[in-house]
């Protein structure tokens, strides 16, 4: 027998590895740098680490031409074990950027007064003598930044999988990372711990059909790879139950990571309990992870079958629409609302994934699925990242005040923190001049083009839903009046400047997307 | 070699880890019967990989295996907290998240 | 007949200017404000007097005329137009515009004379004089509009204008209600007019008199009566002709002078020239003059029945306003026959009742504004100038040879005898009961007793007032010379076409002392009724059932609340609420509903992990149960 | 200065001035903030004078103005006016300032400070530029939706008690509306990539070949949106709750100018794009608009309150427009071209005054009047000739308009045109009674405290009265700027008057 040393593309993988490399080192630093130093040096390593990710995978977006008419296609990489075509790469920038941003909500340490949001000694109990002594040694988790990078090299490995194998790794190195972090909240720790508890049982019991769903589809194309699970569709051959029964599996356990309906409860509860800053990263970027994998799989493996679940997904479209706008109409805390607008979001993103046709029946010039979600997930991401950041802000004694009746009488105490708070909701509920609009324009012309009418029908009417609660949080903020003792802290540059960003971004996509959504046009397609 | 009956097994271990998960309160029991549906998967893989002739099965099932302790690590973690804080390690109990 | 008018030039280009003055004079007194208020009523005066200049001026240009020549329009500007649809701002002037004229500016200079001295005390005489002024530039537009649209903006102008007249004292409610009531009314009849202008485009593509004219006679039979009912609606709300006839009366709410010029001499009047002018449809449908012949008979016996039981001097008027217009209608009807006659007795009609409104308003002046003539009687010594001219329209209105109303009357019941029977013995009978109340008004007021109230001394008005009662009487006595030679048949017959004679076996001596002696009985009957017995000075509350309608207006009002107003506003408030509650409320169930449904499904998120679990196993199912379902159902 | 980017500037223009009021020095007086506000409005009345001057009535579009804006969408920055646009644009201006003069003091009292209602007022007058003179599907769009935030604002911040909800009535309806119109927007898209390179220029799009089913659901879409915008019966409730809560200012800017965008987009986009689904729907329209002509009155009728009793005539007057719109003939349509700019003024001068009397005694409430023509006589005028214009009397701008309608409608059918004509009637009611119980009658006690209008009500009331004067008598310069609009809408969508039964008097008129 002979072993052949895999070939891997070093360079062009390099983004992934200084990530994981980033990752480890924090692992290392946890043990070696002193305490009072461990803060800075892990922020600084993070940072320092996405920055040069973020300029690499540039680098390597780059060598696809992007910015030419002639976009060159991308390549498959590591013994056909990744894709880096364009959507992946654009996925990772996305993710490295939001994570970017992330790093500086967890770094943020004005709010607490000195540390971060995050649990001072996870393993002492809430609200014994141990807690207190932690809390008043400002001890804290400095590992989060390490499990951050862990979650984010998940992230890239997901949507740019070649193969099941893959992917399955990428969705447990993307998953498991964020279950802890969800349990690590300095204030309400029961909540987070809770919210972390249903996390991972659900994340597991998902994992388990995605699982499942893979040994049947490998099965049924004798492959885990998608170029082959693709011929072995096209081509028919192998029992169609052992196919179906696959793809259903392991749509179940994408459309959980995604939060559509009907895997959509954990969604509200984990959100909820878990940090703040940990839900806008969880929201932004798994997002954009789940989606980039859940269309790369149906789009390159099951294209071939988009007949067979087409209609599953129309209704999963629907379903999650409906759940996310009516179900949020009666929350009465913020993050809370934000999940559920999260799920109504995913909703329409879905109905980009129904844009699926075969590339002949796309006009030149005209919006491609793709490029509508993956323009979708910028806006959705920037305009989510800065929410959070803002409902960071608003406090009251007891640490961050998410109850809705907290928020009452913002605007006339805060008139800059409510008034870009609007600002926001008025690009979630999708009002023209903000990302919100042209990004939902996109998604409902893909799935339009492909004559999902009624799916269309579906999601105005969600989205005039969904603007009823993100008005009602606008009317509390501005026309009525404040009651309680909530304030609005001032967060330091950090947070600042990642709210700063993503207002900015909801401007700008909103009013020129148009060089976006062209650099899009040209690398959103799939390599098989 | 007919796959079949080891599908069917693998089939019955996954509905009997299902079930586990939707019926034990223990947190660990819980977890253990979601461990029960990997192990289902990975005799279908095994399965598959002779039936197909190939190794990639197999390789996926050592994959799965490793990912299924990592989630062991994780979450004996959580649990462990949850037990601590609660004195308890029903998963009925951690019900302060709702409507 | 045709109008086929040619530009005017010469002496007729003056012809906007009849229209602008008074407008001018309207338009300084309403928008000068308290500034113009020493001089403002002799400013009104001048312009209306400047009006009657030109009018008589433009008349005798075109008296010079031959007869086949006798129309000018003047082309002022184009007023709007859309597809081949185009209205303009004409003037028509012809022999028919040239008496209304002579009539508007002549009669309104009098009234507006009168008026210097009637409104002396009132603070807002200026915009009683600016109002007045409006309503003669509107008036003169419609009866120079050479369009229907046109007509209509003079319509609705003058309808403004008693708007603003009868509610002239709107710190009176009831003159306030009045003022609205009229105009809501009149509105109605604009149905007919709107209609009746859409109507005649659709036809002709145009509603210039010249298209229409010119074409008339290509239309069907059922267009041309429709137009021409719907025309007579138009007419029966500004002539106050049944069944819109119930405004009127309450118009008395306004200062005299108004009820003399706007609802007696000229504005209610302006539905027989409707009809007039129309006369190249009216004449080409039976069916509609029918309708027209029937709406004038009604109204002319109601009016009269009306006047009858009425104490309020003004009141009484009124009734016989109605009435008298009946008859001008019913001329109207008869068709070439009678359109002559109709505009003679308008023009009659304006003089005697004009006449006698200003003499009422005259007896009030003296009698501190109060209207029941039950507190008048033998006002003859104290007002002796009143009492004469009031006199001479009492025997004008009677039709008493040789005052004007003999000749316009009796010519109307005599064409009415030619047309059919029923309606001329209607006509006859109408002319005995006239005879009846005008006596019996005569009576209370000037003749029997004394039954003033206390501390009241009446006294005969100032010179200002009383020359226009003189001038009035003069014409009064005077105006049946218009028929003299047939010249007032002759002069319209450019307007309205060849006169055509109907001959009645009693012959017209004949017919004349028929109704002369009709009318001898009605005098003879109010002469034992009411001259010979005293006259209570409250109304007597028993009487018959007559008596009870006639002084309810025949229930006219009574019909319209029962009938329209009480569930229209039961209606409406059944509407206000069903907007609320059904239109509104659905669309805000609807958010209700998701909102409670959202409650509802809420409590499925119930916080137990296992149970999530479920439903992720139960989508499970539910997606593999779909695809299965796909691809083998 | 053919190239000069006339629209554009005046875009700018207000939308500067607007970001400019919050950035004015704190030590500015609010007095002096103002009147920079006003200052800017009048500039763009200026500017808006400027272009009608220019203005070609024969030229088509004009001051067009276009560039790629999002390639991907189709979507372009482009600009420009005919007809019927410029006359909104030119209500626009001519209104803004009027109602900053006439609600000088509005925003005092509201949520926030003056300045911000002014700047709102501002922004509103660029986005209402931008709406009446976009010539492209996508940007109209933006505008369209954009408009309802600074209205969303002032109705919120600066109304009476039941402010907070209606504003939220009002945009829920609205964003209703916008976002159903949405869906038929991404249908024109599809539509348009269909035929090739997408496009959203509406003359790209007028030359697409839509099939019959797909023109119908696109041209609905757009209808529910413009209906809802113009409200007609069932969707119209959103409207007197607003009016009722808005301040008077506000009310004319929603009634006037923005509601005017459903009338305008009925004729700008389901006439031109939809040819055949225009004529399909017209009988269903033209049903919906007589029940709204009728049901509006009635309601107005029963109206306690006197804003929204403003606001149900302008759902009656709605009607009317509609009805003219889609009774495709040239009297009906160019009576709703003329109605759309009439109406603008009449529904304006009528909220204003209102608005001085209620300001005054501080009750919206009919009840809370009697005899206020005694205490203030000019006010009691200028009331009166706002009501008479609404109830169209001939003499004031609004006839021509109504009457046209109506012959209009009588070509279609007699029966729609008998049936519209009732709201003749129905409007002396409304106006009339109002009026009667307000002004007319004894004096109440507690009005007579009631003082007549100051120099700067008059000032802003006066020129929509002398325009509405003028207009009606010599409506020629505004129709003839229809006209050319007018002709191209009824030539687009394929309609042709029907010849008169009689006569082949093609000359129209006499002589």
């Amino acid at each position: 027998m002979k072993f052949d040393a895999p070939h891997l593309e070093y360079s062009q993988l390099a983004p992934l590895l200084i990530v994981l490399g980033v990752a480890t080192i924090g692992v290392l630093v946890e043990a070696a740098v002193p305490r009072t130093q461990r803060y800075a040096v892990q922020v600084g390593l993070a940072i320092a680490g996405t920055v040069a990710a973020i300029a690499d995978t540039i680098w390597v977006f780059n060598k696809l031409h992007p910015w030419s008419g002639e976009a060159k296609p991308g390549r498959i990489v590591a013994e056909s074990a990744l894709t880096l075509d364009g959507p992946a790469i654009f996925c990772w920038i996305l993710v490295l950027v939001f994570s970017l941003l992330s790093i500086l909500l967890f770094a943020e340490r004005r709010l607490e007064g000195g540390v971060t949001a995050f649990a001072g000694q996870a393993a002492a109990l809430p609200g014994t003598e141990a807690e207190r002594e932690a809390s008043t040694r400002g001890l804290e988790h400095t590992e989060v930044f390490p499990l951050l990078m862990f979650a984010v090299a998940g992230m890239m490995i997901f949507p740019a999988a070649n193969d099941l194998i893959t992917m399955f790794v990428g969705l447990e190195v993307l998953s498991l990372p964020l279950y802890l972090l969800c349990g690590l909240a300095r204030r309400r720790r029961l909540l987070s711990q809770e919210a972390a508890l249903k996390y991972f049982m659900l994340g597991a019991f998902s994992s388990g059909f995605f699982v499942y769903g893979m040994a049947l589809v490998y099965g049924y194309a004798g492959s885990m790879q998608f170029d082959k699970i693709a011929f072995a569709v096209s081509a028919g051959s192998g029992s169609h139950a052992l196919l179906l029964g696959g793809m259903g599996m392991l749509l179940v356990g994408l459309l959980f990571k995604v939060g559509a309906a009907p895997f959509q409860a954990w969604v509200p509860d984990v959100y909820q309990g878990a940090p703040t800053s940990v839900t806008a990263f969880m929201a932004a970027g798994t997002k954009v992870a789940a989606f980039g994998a859940l269309f790369r799989l149906f789009y390159v493996a099951f294209g071939g079958a988009r007949w067979d679940w087409m209609p599953v997904a129309w209704g999963v479209a629907i379903l999650t629409m409906v759940v996310g706008s009516v179900m949020a109409l009666s929350q009465t805390d913020v993050k809370r609302l934000l999940a559920y607008s999260s799920v109504a979001h995913a909703g329409f993103m879905m109905t980009a994934f129904l844009g699926a046709r075969s590339l002949a029946d796309i006009g030149p010039g005209e919006i491609q699925p793709v490029q509508a979600v993956l323009f979708y997930l910028t806006t959705y991401g920037l305009t989510n990242l800065a929410a959070f950041a803002i409902v960071t802000l608003v406090r009251d004694p007891s640490g961050e005040a998410t109850s809705m009746s907290a928020w009452t009488g913002l605007g006339k105490h805060s008139p800059l923190v409510a008034g870009i708070f609007s600002f926001l909701l008025l690009g979630l509920a999708g009002i023209p001049l903000t990302s919100g609009f042209t990004g939902k324009w996109a998604v409902f012309t893909s799935a339009a083009s492909a004559g999902a009418w009624p799916v269309v029908i579906v999601a105005v009417l969600g989205s005039a839903a969904a603007a009823f609660f993100y008005v009602r949080i606008i009317v509390l903020m501005f026309f009525t009046d404040p009651v309680g003792e909530t304030s609005v802290a001032i967060p330091s540059v950090m947070t600042s400047s990642v709210i700063a960003i993503g207002a900015a971004g909801t401007l700008v996509l909103g009013v020129v997307p148009g060089p976006l959504l062209d650099l899009l046009g040209r690398v959103a397609e799939f390599v098989r | 070699m007919s796959v079949t009956p080891f599908i069917v097994l693998s089939a019955i271990l996954f509905t009997i880890g299902c079930v586990g998960v939707l019926t034990r309160r223990n947190a660990i029991v819980v977890f253990m019967c979601v461990e029960l549906m990997l192990n289902a998967s990975n005799l279908a893989l095994v399965t598959f990989s002779r039936a197909n002739g190939n190794l990639d099965g197999q390789i996926a099932a050592f994959f799965v295996m490793v990912v299924a302790a990592a989630e062991v690590v994780v979450g004996l973690a959580i649990i462990m907290t949850i037990f601590r804080s609660r004195r308890s390690a029903s998963v009925d109990d951690a019900s302060l998240l709702k409507y | 007949m045709h109008v086929t008018a040619v530009q005017t030039d010469g002496v007729f280009s003056i012809l906007w200017l009849v229209i602008a003055l008074p407008a001018l004079g309207a338009l300084v007194l309403l928008a000068g404000g308290k500034r113009t208020d020493k001089w403002g009523h002799w400013l009104g005066v001048a312009t209306v007097a400047a009006s009657f200049v030109l009018s008589l001026i433009l008349f005798f240009a075109l008296l010079g005329k031959d007869e086949g020549e006798r129309q000018y329009t003047q082309h002022l500007w184009n007023w709007f137009s859309a597809g081949s649809y185009s209205v303009n701002i004409d003037l028509l002037y012809d022999p028919l515009s040239a008496v209304f004229l002579l009539l508007i500016t002549g009669v309104g200079a009098l009234i507006h004379v009168y008026s210097v001295g009637y409104m002396e005390h009132d603070e807002r005489r200026r915009r009683f004089f600016g109002y007045l002024n409006l309503f003669v530039a509107s008036m003169l537009v419609l009866v120079l509009a050479a369009d229907y649209v046109g007509v209509f903006l003079g319509w609705e102008g003058v309808g403004l204008a008693s708007y603003l007249l009868i509610g002239f004292w709107q710190h009176k409610p009831s003159a306030a209600a009045a003022a609205k009531k009229a105009f809501v009314i009149n509105r109605v009849g604009d149905i007919g007019l709107s209609l009746g202008a859409s109507l005649i485009f659709v036809t002709f593509g145009s509603t210039s008199f010249a298209v229409v004219s010119a074409h008339a006679d290509k239309a069907s039979g059922a267009t041309l009566t429709a137009i021409g009912l719907l025309l007579l609606l138009a007419a029966c709300g500004k002539s106050a002709q049944f069944p819109l006839q119930t405004w009127l009366l309450d118009a008395m709410e306004g200062p005299t002078p108004v009820s003399a010029l706007i609802h007696a001499a000229t504005m209610v009047t302006a539905g027989v020239y409707l009809i007039v002018r129309s006369n190249f449809i009216f004449s080409l449908t039976e069916d509609a003059r029918t309708g027209v012949i029937i709406v004038g008979t009604i109204t002319l016996l109601m009016g009269a029945v009306i006047g009858c039981a009425k104490d309020d001097i003004k009141k009484a008027l009124a009734g016989s306003t109605m009435s008298q217009i009946g008859y001008m209608v019913l001329a109207a009807g008869l068709g070439p026959a009678g359109y002559a006659f109709a505009i003679f007795h308008l023009l009659t009609h304006g003089f005697f009742k004009a006449n006698m409104f200003l003499g009422a308003g005259s007896v009030m002046h003296g009698m501190d504004d109060d209207v029941n003539m039950r507190h008048y009687g033998a006002l003859r010594k104290a007002m002796p100038i009143t009492f004469a001219t009031f006199g001479i329209g009492y025997l004008a209105i009677l039709g008493v040879p040789p005052f004007a109303g003999f000749w316009s009357k009796d010519k109307i019941i005599e064409t009415a005898f030619g047309d059919n029977f029923l309606v001329g013995m209607c006509a006859l009978i109408g002319a005995g009961v006239t005879a009846f109340y005008m006596t019996r008004l005569m009576l209370l007021t000037f003749g029997t007793t004394k039954r003033w109230e206390k501390g009241v001394h009446p006294h005969e008005s100032p010179k200002v007032m009383t020359y226009p009662l003189i001038a009035l009487a003069v014409l009064s006595a005077g105006g049946g010379l218009l028929l003299a030679g047939d010249w007032i048949v002759d002069w319209l017959t450019p307007v309205v076409g060849e006169h055509e004679e109907h001959h009645l076996a009693v012959g017209a001596v004949g017919m004349s002392l028929i109704a002369l002696a009709v009318v001898a009985a009605g005098v003879a009957v109010a002469w034992f009724l009411v001259g010979k017995r005293p006259v209570p000075k409250e109304a007597p509350s028993k009487v018959s059932v007559f008596t009870r309608a006639a002084r309810a207006d025949l229930y006219g009002d009574a019909f319209n609340d029962e009938v329209i107003i009480k569930p229209g506003v039961v209606g409406i408030r059944g509407l206000a609420t069903v907007d609320r509650s059904v239109v509104d409320g659905l669309v805000e169930g609807l958010a209700v509903a998701l909102t409670a449904i959202s409650a509802t499904f809420r409590r499925v998120q119930n916080g137990l992990v296992r149970s999530y679990a479920l439903t992720l196993l139960g989508g499970a199912a539910l997606v593999l149960l779909t695809l299965l379902a796909v691809n083998f159902g | 200065m053919s190239d000069f980017p006339w629209l554009t500037v005046m875009l700018v223009v207000p939308f500067l001035g607007a970001v400019a009021m919050p950035l004015l020095p704190k030590s500015l007086s609010v007095e002096n903030a103002k009147r920079f506000a006003l200052s800017v409005a009048g500039v763009e009345l200026v500017l808006g004078v400027i272009i009608g001057l220019k203005f070609h009535n024969d030229g088509g579009v004009q001051f067009t103005e276009n560039h790629e804006w999002i390639k991907a969408f189709g979507a372009h920055y482009a600009l420009g006016v005919e007809g019927l646009g410029l006359s909104l644009v030119l209500l626009t201006v001519i209104l803004t300032p009027i109602v900053m003069l006439a609600g000088w003091n509005d925003g005092d009292e509201g949520r926030w400070s003056p300045r911000a209602f002014f700047a709102w007022m501002l922004a509103l007058e660029a986005l209402a530029v931008g709406v009446f003179s976009a010539t492209d599907v996508f940007l109209f769009y933006v505008f369209f939706e954009a408009t309802l935030i600074p209205i969303y604002f002032l109705v919120g911040g600066y109304g009476g008690p039941k402010r907070a909800k209606a504003a939220v009535k009002f945009l829920l309806y609205n964003l209703f509306g916008g976002l159903v119109m949405l869906a038929a927007v991404i249908g024109l898209y599809v539509e348009s990539a269909k035929a090739g390179h997408p496009s959203y220029l509406i003359s790209d799009l007028a030359k697409l070949d839509i099939s019959t089913d797909v023109g119908r659901w696109l041209f609905l879409g757009f209808m529910v949106a413009f209906v809802v915008k113009a409200p007609l019966f069932p969707v119209h409730t959103w409207l007197p709750d607003t009016s009722e809560s808005a301040t008077p200012g506000t009310s004319v800017l929603l009634v006037s100018i923005l509601d005017k965008i459903g009338s305008f987009g009925m004729v700008r986009f389901c006439l031109s794009l939809f040819p055949e689904a225009s004529h399909w729907a017209t009988p269903a329209v033209v049903v919906l608009a007589i029940i709204s002509i009728i049901y509006g009155a009635l309601m107005a009728i029963g109206e306690d309150d006197i804003l929204r009793l403003i606001a149900y005539t302008s759902v009656s007057h709605f009607g009317f427009i509609v009805l003219g719109i889609f009774v495709l003939n040239s009297q009906g349509l160019q009576g709703s071209n003329l109605y759309m700019f009439n109406h603008g003024l009449s529904t304006a001068a009528l909220f204003l005054v209102a608005g001085y009397l209620i300001k005054r005694h501080g009750s919206a409430s009919i009840r809370d009047y009697a005899g206020v023509e005694k205490a203030a006589p000019l006010l009691a005028g200028f009331l009166l000739i706002s009501g008479l214009a609404v109830l169209s009397l001939p003499g004031l701008s609004p006839f021509v308009s109504e009457f046209l309608v109506i012959v209009g409608a009588f070509v279609y059918s007699p029966w729609a045109g008998a049936f519209a004509v009732t709201g003749i009637v129905l409007a002396a009611i409304y106006v009339l009674l109002m009026y009667q119980r307000t002004m007319t009658g004894p004096l109440r006690e507690d009005n007579a405290t009631i003082t007549d209008l100051n120099l700067r009500e008059k000032v802003a009331v006066v020129p929509v009265l002398l325009l509405m004067i003028i207009l009606g008598l010599f409506p020629k310069p505004l129709a003839d700027m229809l006209n050319p609009s007018t002709d191209h809408s009824l030539s687009q969508v394929g309609a042709k008057d029907p010849a008169p039964t009689v006569s082949d008097s093609a000359e129209g008129s006499a002589q």
